[in-house]
């Protein structure tokens, strides 16, 4: 690799292989740059067949769009009474998955929860990529795209402002403040990463990066103020990631659609979204672990704690479900009714057993650490939790609409081509993206992980020699 | 009385060398401002020699969010009387729209303050050619010194003493 | 209803619409009515089967008891124009609102299509324009020029015609006066031949219509939800007196 | 009433000046709005309302259409006119979309390819009219030519039978399938035998306290629609409380839908029912009549036992009716079209119209009664429809070769008559086949020339409303805006022919239509009765324009003198069906849709829109079936099913209907065109006339379209229809 500049002391053993290398903690740091560094600048065949794959789905879906906006929304499934179908459910579902990034960094910087460091940065990325393309869907499900920008509040020679009142306002607030939190917080953790993949890289690597680093040179000072910009950050963005999903079910809420008129949507939603966000993050690692080879960053005892994290989020999101569940069955308001009953019995009957049973048996299966530790069936797993929560959205939404107080107004919804092909485009542009970021951006924030090592020593207890942390940082 | 400063960087393997370095360095009255560590990790606070200063960022923080908060206010409160539209016979203004608009562009504006804040702190971007060396991010504890010519002597031994790993002259590098 | 009435003042009427089940024989004279006066599009039938028409007002049917014994009843359901519209305020850019004369008015040039309000409406009245109409030459001669045609894109519904109230209101303004009770008729009432169609100002309780309204046949769809319908019904198979 | 016609009235007093202007070609104008302000709020272009008739079903409503820059834009029911008084139905609502239709002829054309081509070489109307006069003097012999007629203007069919007269042809044969299904024939014949003539009666729904119909579709085609339905308004809150309206028929129609009763009786055993009443109403001498002796013997061979077995109507139910019929102070009993669709027909109409006797209420408010014509009646020469005999009759005389030349209009028999009359086959042993229809329908395909007609809305004429109202009236049809296309009034056509040719030129001297028209209609003028009256024939030919017609002022009834009919005992007559009920279990109830009548509205696009009040279907044509038979049968909602009769079948998809006999099954009549414009053909549904028996009945040669048996058979297809119910919702209203 061209592109990887050999930056060491002199003296240092030249060729190693990382796989076989023992414990992390004896590593040399250059050595950690280079064990960073290098899977970033192979990009092999199959790599840039992954790239034309994505990119193919994606240009399709550009002309599904197309095709959806030239031809006019009939063009997708939507109907009377059904006039939010998949691109709402997806909509939510990518905002839900955008949760997790911050629940990890911030919330686990916060409780200074060590085995976050070599995850958070995919999870801040993950978060930043999957509001982009949940950022697409207001656009998309607009009838008349082209004049979206007409929800934006500024001086206009319309003479007029948008309507604060909707929560259509609130959400693209929302959803636009929490991107740019997200990005920003990636993007100042990763300023020292930066300067460090400056002094390792050439050509126009070197270029980029440095403009990256912003000059950083790591100077006390600077780590200091680098910190307490971390610090505020993690505690500013939790109340937002709180407020967007919150928000997002409000969307639903408000209305006096029956199911969707409810006062615990707005906390479900939340967990909900942690829950499907974790569990993405969980699948998301174990592929990136294995297609860049991070196995000694990306270890058994991380893939352990996620697991539990997940668990612990899909027990919440059950308990969630339930209490809504509960009250709604036992209300027995006659529309609510006939949903439950088009769920549990009706057409609804096959999404809702497959929701249950792929938000519930993951439950069950993470209890064994086997599970949790084993990458192969984490992923699984958690893939599994995420086509729960993808039907529970799309039962959300295209469901419940299917019923309303006036039977003679009732329908059903079926998807065409175009939503299908859109969707997917989500689906391959959020893969795209990310692929594209392993290659470019460190995925293992190695000065975080620099920084763990400092904490800790290796302390004999007994006939044990255990790894203690100091209370630093 | 002395005119002719001189500057050197030390390059320490170790951060217990390093601090014990700038410890003896302060000895010889060479003051605070005048060492400069660069580290490719975040050292514990006070970890290495220098004390920490004092710095603008909350109150930058805090006056953004001050901003967004006023900003949210106009639109959510102002900008219904600006054309009156009765909607679902709402109030123009309600409390609850109202805390939601304010409560996210609060936190907008406190978000992006952050980040503004702390790169004018930094004051970043500067591309321009600083002292520095490569080596720092491959985890070596980098010391930048300036001092009267005359105690070059006593540095280079005080250095040495902490087997340092390289004494240069800075070179000024475009970052 | 009194929660209506301080909201308008005297000054403002609020239209409404009375509709008398017992008189209505189902003729759908009221719904091409509405289709000639609104220049609604054609959907033609693979759309409208897949829930897709496109009517402001239709004659919904219900039948009651089983054979021999079997009745059915019709019931023409239009915009409701509620008073406290759940439409209204989840619209992003004002496209629509609640007009001094008590009307729930649509603004199409105004809306960008999030059909927020059509999945807010309980009544399902709102009509979205899945695609462009086509008028094929020359059948757009037949447009009402005082009414928009509206793109694909955008949510429309019935307006009570409030181009012909307009126009009724402005013409009697020029003879400096105030329109007369039933000057002023939308399409349906108009042409309803068995004049089970009403149309008047609420808030003049000389008004044929608020009489009505206030007859104990009358009633409101889905008054649970609290919406204070605009659309009175008077229930028919029994006498008014 | 008045106040609100105070603006109408100025302004049609002003389209007398402003007609020139008015016909001024459009004038495009656009305008650009800020998007704050409401477009509702910008009303461009100043309207003129020109009043006239509306022709898109025989009652002759008067109109009254707005117009902006020379184009229609909007028709509302005349307010002062004494039939619809303002109102108007779907049909006359959607009068725009036939002069808009994007599928008119722009001018004369000739089949290039030959008959069914669908090749059209357009043609100068001078060598039309070439061609025309050629074809008329070569024939052999004037018998050799044919006229059939469908819903014709009286100018129009009088300047015809006159050419054809003084031609020595025989007059036009008149019929079309929206008045054999409302069975005008049959009901003028009724008039006959009952009133001695042939005039409709008025049945006064408005302040009848009881109403007994025998398939009469009130609210939907028969007859005159909007004036009963105006009627039906009054009655439902007259002063004397709201009135009982019981219906009688096989099939749960809109009309029934608004009654307050109705009896699922036997197909064709509609007659009997009412004999049956008759019966209990002299035998127990109900009523306020006093002596029922009188009328015994029309009654002697009825036993009310055996009438209700025959129509499975109960008999607690007919005395329970037979009371209050006879208590109400008025009644009226209507025979509707369902009864004349069966080879009983006349006796069963007989039996209802005897019911009005028994009560003495003919000739009575809320009763029934003929309207007088006053000096109308010089316009109204004009001869009720023909029935299907005569038309079998044409048909067999151009089967056998003895027409050599056919003039169609206003009728599309191919698509109206029975399939099984062999029209179709007859029309290609006729040399030469000359349509006038605006529209290439089935008949046009079939034709030689096509010479289209105005339409209405660009077209002068009158017509003197059968059933008239409770006074004598004309309505007057005038263009509303300058043809649209190069076609040409019929009138105007006839008239030139008549000009060329020597005999005829004498019979008909007028330049064109108005002349005619002008001329015909100043016999009004000076009438005592008149709404209005004119010094000069031109200023009355102003108002008779501007009014939309001639009516007097007041309410003149009329009591018909009866014949010696209550002298006689009333006839009995079991229905009889074609088809052995083994193999052919169900009885077939092709009825006419609220929305395309009988296929002539299937062409608008609006029309073809508007949901069926009953099955709310748009577009397409279903089979309604009874729930258990539906079961029996297995059959579902959308479900296509394959129905059989002995002439034809056809596939249409179910609609379970609880408002049927189980041993029948009904069809909406109006779709299944090949022809006859886009929007009739782009519609899903099949024609029911090709299971059709071409039977009669006995009495009055009409068609017997209720009369053929069929049998169901699953198609294993499903076909969804355009609904506006939703089938999940159950048909529940609510669901608490």
């Amino acid at each position: 690799m061209s592109e990887l500049a050999s930056n060491r002391p002199e003296e240092a053993n030249q060729g190693t292989e990382y796989e076989e290398r023992l414990l992390l903690a004896e590593r040399e740091d250059w050595e950690i740059n280079q064990a960073v560094l290098q899977p970033m600048m192979q990009t092999g065949p199959g790599f840039w067949i992954l790239v034309a794959v994505l990119g193919a789905i994606v240009a399709w879906g550009l002309y599904a769009w197309g095709y959806l906006i030239y031809w006019g929304m009939g063009s997708a499934g939507i109907n009377r009474p059904v006039y939010w179908g998949l691109f709402i459910t997806t909509f939510v579902f990518w905002v839900g998955i955008s949760h997790a990034g911050t629940m990890i960094s911030a919330v686990l910087r916060l409780l200074k929860v060590d085995w976050r460091r070599p995850i958070t940065r995919g999870a801040e990325a993950m978060t930043a990529f999957a509001l982009m393309m949940a950022g697409l869907y207001p656009l998309i499900h607009l009838g008349r795209v082209w004049k979206f920008y007409w929800m934006i509040p500024y001086p206009n020679n319309r003479f007029m402002w948008p309507n604060f009142q909707s929560p259509l306002m609130w959400d693209m607030v929302a959803i636009f403040t929490y991107l740019i939190g997200s990005t920003l917080y990636l993007y100042l953790a990763l300023i020292p990463d930066m300067a460090m993949a400056r002094d390792n890289t050439t050509h126009w690597r070197y270029k980029l990066y440095r403009v990256l680093a912003l000059g950083w040179r790591g100077t006390e000072a600077e780590w200091h103020k680098l910190h307490r910009a971390l610090g505020i950050f993690s505690i500013v963005i939790i109340p937002i990631f709180l407020s967007v999903h919150s928000i997002v079910s409000w969307d639903f809420a408000v209305t006096i659609q029956p199911r969707w008129h409810s006062t615990i949507f707005a906390p479900y939603f939340v967990i909900g979204a942690v829950y499907s966000g974790l569990a993405a993050l969980a699948s998301i690692l174990v592929v990136v672990r294995r297609g860049m080879r991070l196995q000694e960053f990306l270890r058994g005892e991380h893939f352990d704690a996620l697991g539990k994290l997940v668990l612990v989020a899909g027990m919440a999101w059950t308990y969630f479900w339930f209490a809504g569940f509960i009250v709604e069955w036992y209300g027995n308001e006659p529309v609510v009714r006939e949903l439950i009953h088009e769920e549990v019995a009706g057409n609804l009957a096959p999404f809702f057993y497959l929701q249950m049973g792929a938000n519930l048996i993951p439950l069950v299966l993470l209890v064994f650490k086997r599970i949790r530790t084993t990458p192969a069936l984490l992923l699984v797993t958690t893939l599994l939790v995420n086509v729960g929560m993808y039907t529970e959205r799309a039962l959300i939404v295209a469901g419940s609409l299917q019923r309303n107080d006036l039977p003679f107004n009732w329908g059903t919804y079926r998807p065409t081509w175009v939503e299908i092909s859109i969707v997917a485009m989500t689906f391959a542009g959020f893969a795209l993206l990310y692929t594209l970021f392993s290659r470019i951006i460190p995925f293992v924030p190695v000065w975080e992980i620099k920084e763990g090592r400092l904490r800790y020593t290796v302390r004999r207890i007994g006939r044990l020699l255990v790894p203690t942390a100091a209370e630093i940082e | 009385m002395m005119d002719e400063t001189k500057s050197l960087m030390a390059l320490f393997q170790s951060s217990d060398d390093t601090s014990d370095a700038i410890d003896d360095l302060h000895g010889l009255g060479i003051s605070d401002d005048k060492v400069v560590v660069m580290t490719g990790v975040p050292y514990p606070k006070g970890a290495l020699g220098r004390g920490l200063e004092w710095l603008a960022l909350p109150y930058i923080v805090l006056a953004g969010a001050v901003a967004g908060m006023l900003f949210g206010l106009f639109l959510a409160v102002i900008t219904p009387h600006l054309y009156r539209l009765d909607v679902g016979g709402h109030p123009p203004v309600g409390f609850p729209p109202a805390a939601v608009i304010i409560f996210v562009f609060t936190m907008m504006a406190t978000i992006v303050s952050t980040f503004l804040g702390v790169l004018w702190e930094m004051d970043f971007p500067r591309f321009g050619p600083a002292p520095y060396h490569k080596l720092v991010t491959a985890g070596y504890l980098t010391v930048m010194l300036e001092f009267p010519e005359a105690l070059e002597a006593r540095v280079r031994q005080i250095l040495e003493s902490h087997n340092v790993h390289e004494i240069s002259e800075p070179e000024r590098m475009a970052l | 209803m009194e929660k209506d009435a301080n909201r308008s003042t005297e000054t403002h009427p609020r239209w409404v619409m009375v509709v008398d089940l017992d008189r209505c024989t189902g003729c759908q004279a009221c719904v091409v009515a509405c289709h000639a006066e609104n220049n609604l599009q054609i959907v033609e039938e693979q759309e409208s089967a897949y829930g897709r028409w496109a009517h402001w007002i239709i004659v919904q049917r219900y039948w009651e008891g089983e054979y021999p014994n079997v009745k059915a009843r019709f019931m023409p359901v239009m915009c409701q124009q509620c008073g406290e519209a759940p439409c209204e305020p989840v619209c992003p850019v004002f496209a629509t609102y609640h007009n001094q004369e008590g009307l729930n008015a649509q603004i199409y040039n105004r809306c960008i299509g999030t059909r927020f309000c059509a999945s807010a409406c309980p009544y399902k009245v709102r009509v979205y324009n899945w695609f462009d109409p086509v008028f094929p030459e020359p059948l757009s001669e037949q447009l009402n020029p005082d009414v928009t045609v509206r793109t694909r894109g955008i949510i429309e519904k019935c307006t009570f015609c409030i181009q012909r109230i307009l126009r009724t209101e402005i013409e009697a303004k020029t003879e400096g006066r105030k329109p007369v009770d039933g000057e002023i008729q939308p399409a349906c009432v108009q042409t309803c031949p068995p004049g089970a169609l009403v149309f008047g100002d609420l808030n003049d309780p000389d008004s044929q219509a608020s009489q009505l309204a206030r007859s104990h046949r009358s009633f409101r769809l889905l008054p649970e939800l609290g919406t204070d319908p605009g659309v009175i019904y008077l229930k028919g198979g029994e006498t008014n007196v | 009433m008045t106040k609100k016609l105070t603006r109408r009235d100025f302004l049609k007093i002003a389209t007398g000046a402003t007609v020139a202007s008015g016909l001024a070609p459009v004038a495009r104008r656009i305008a650009l709005e800020p998007f704050v302000q409401p477009p509702e709020e910008a009303l461009p272009g100043q309207a003129t309302w020109f009043a006239s008739t509306c022709r898109q079903c025989p009652a002759g409503c008067g109109i009254v259409v707005r117009t902006i820059n020379g184009r229609a834009k909007k028709l509302e029911g005349n307010p002062l006119h004494p039939l619809n008084r303002g109102k108007l139905c779907a049909r006359g609502q959607s009068g725009l979309q036939v002069l808009y239709n994007p599928d008119r002829l722009k001018n004369a054309v000739r089949q290039s390819g030959g008959r069914g081509s669908r090749q059209f070489e357009p043609l100068y109307w001078p060598q039309a009219l070439d061609l025309l006069e050629e074809k008329i003097t070569t024939l052999a012999s004037p018998e050799r030519l044919a006229f059939l007629g469908g819903l014709m203007p009286d100018h129009l069919y009088q300047i015809a039978s006159r050419l054809l007269e003084s031609l020595g042809a025989s007059p036009p044969v008149i019929f079309d399938l929206h008045s054999a299904l409302e069975g005008r024939a049959a009901a003028s014949r009724l008039s006959e035998l009952f009133f001695g003539e042939p005039q409709l009666p008025v049945y006064d729904l408005a302040r009848a306290d009881v109403v007994l119909s025998f398939g009469a579709n009130l609210f939907e085609t028969w007859m005159s629609p909007v004036a009963q339905n105006v009627a039906f308004g009054d009655m439902r809150s007259s002063a004397s409380g709201r009135g009982l309206f019981v219906q009688f028929e096989p099939r749960l129609s809109t009309t029934a839908a608004s009654a307050d009763e109705w009896v699922p009786v036997r197909p064709g055993a509609e007659g009997l029912v009412a004999l049956a009443i008759g019966r209990i109403i002299i035998e127990e001498r109900l009523g306020h009549v006093g002596s029922h002796r009188d009328h015994a013997v029309m009654y002697q061979d009825v036993d009310v036992r055996e009438m209700s077995a025959a129509s499975q109507v109960p008999v607690e139910t007919l005395r329970r009716l037979a009371v209050a019929f006879a208590n109400a102070d008025h009644a009226v009993s209507i025979p509707g079209g369902y009864l004349a669709g069966q080879r009983n027909g006349l006796a069963s109409m007989l039996a209802v119209q005897a019911l009005n006797l028994v009560v003495a209420q003919v000739g009575r408010v809320g009763g029934v009664f003929l309207s007088d014509p006053g000096p109308t009646a010089s316009l109204q020469n004009k001869p009720a429809v023909h029935n299907f005999e005569e038309v079998l009759g044409l048909i067999e005389r151009m089967q056998a070769g003895e027409v050599d030349l056919l003039f169609v209009y206003g009728a599309n028999p191919v698509f109206e008559l029975p399939a099984a009359s062999g029209f179709a086959e007859a029309i290609t042993r006729v040399p030469y086949v000359i349509s006038f229809s605006p529209f290439v329908d089935e008949t046009a395909v079939r034709s030689d020339l096509i010479l289209p007609d105005h339409v209405y809305l660009e077209s002068w004429g009158y017509q003197v409303p059968s059933p008239g109202a409770d006074r004598p009236v004309v309505s007057s049809q005038q263009p509303v805006v300058r043809p649209l296309y190069d076609t040409r009034s019929t009138a105007d056509v006839l008239l030139g022919l008549a000009a060329r040719l020597e005999g005829p030129s004498q019979a008909l001297p007028w330049a064109d239509e108005a002349a005619y028209l002008e001329e015909t209609v100043s016999e009004l003028n000076g009438s005592s009765l008149g709404a209005y009256n004119a010094r000069t024939p031109s200023g009355f030919w102003a108002l008779w324009r501007q009014y939309g017609g001639w009516w007097s002022e007041k309410e003149i009834r009329r009591e018909p003198e009866l014949t010696d009919i209550r002298s006689k005992p009333l006839p009995v007559s079991e229905p009889r069906f074609d088809g052995d009920p083994q193999s052919y279990p169900f009885i077939l109830y092709p009825y006419p849709s609220v929305a395309l009548s009988d296929g002539r509205g299937a062409n608008q696009p609006w029309l073809q829109e508007t949901p069926d009040p009953m099955s709310t279907v748009q577009w397409g044509a279903w089979v309604e079936v009874n729930p258990e038979t539906a079961q029996a049968l297995g059959l579902n909602d959308n479900d296509v099913v394959r129905v059989e009769s002995q002439h034809g079948v056809l596939e249409a998809p179910v609609v379970v209907y609880p408002g049927i006999r189980p041993d029948v099954v009904a069809i909406p009549v109006g779709q299944g065109h090949l022809d006859y414009g886009r929007f009739a053909q782009a519609a899903s549904g099949s024609n029911p006339l090709a299971l059709l028996a071409p039977l009669t009945d006995a009495d009055t040669g009409g068609l017997a379209w209720g009369a053929t048996r069929v049998r169901l058979a699953p198609a294993g297809r499903k076909q969804v229809l355009a609904r506006l119910e939703s089938l999940d919702g159950e048909g529940r209203e609510s669901l608490d």
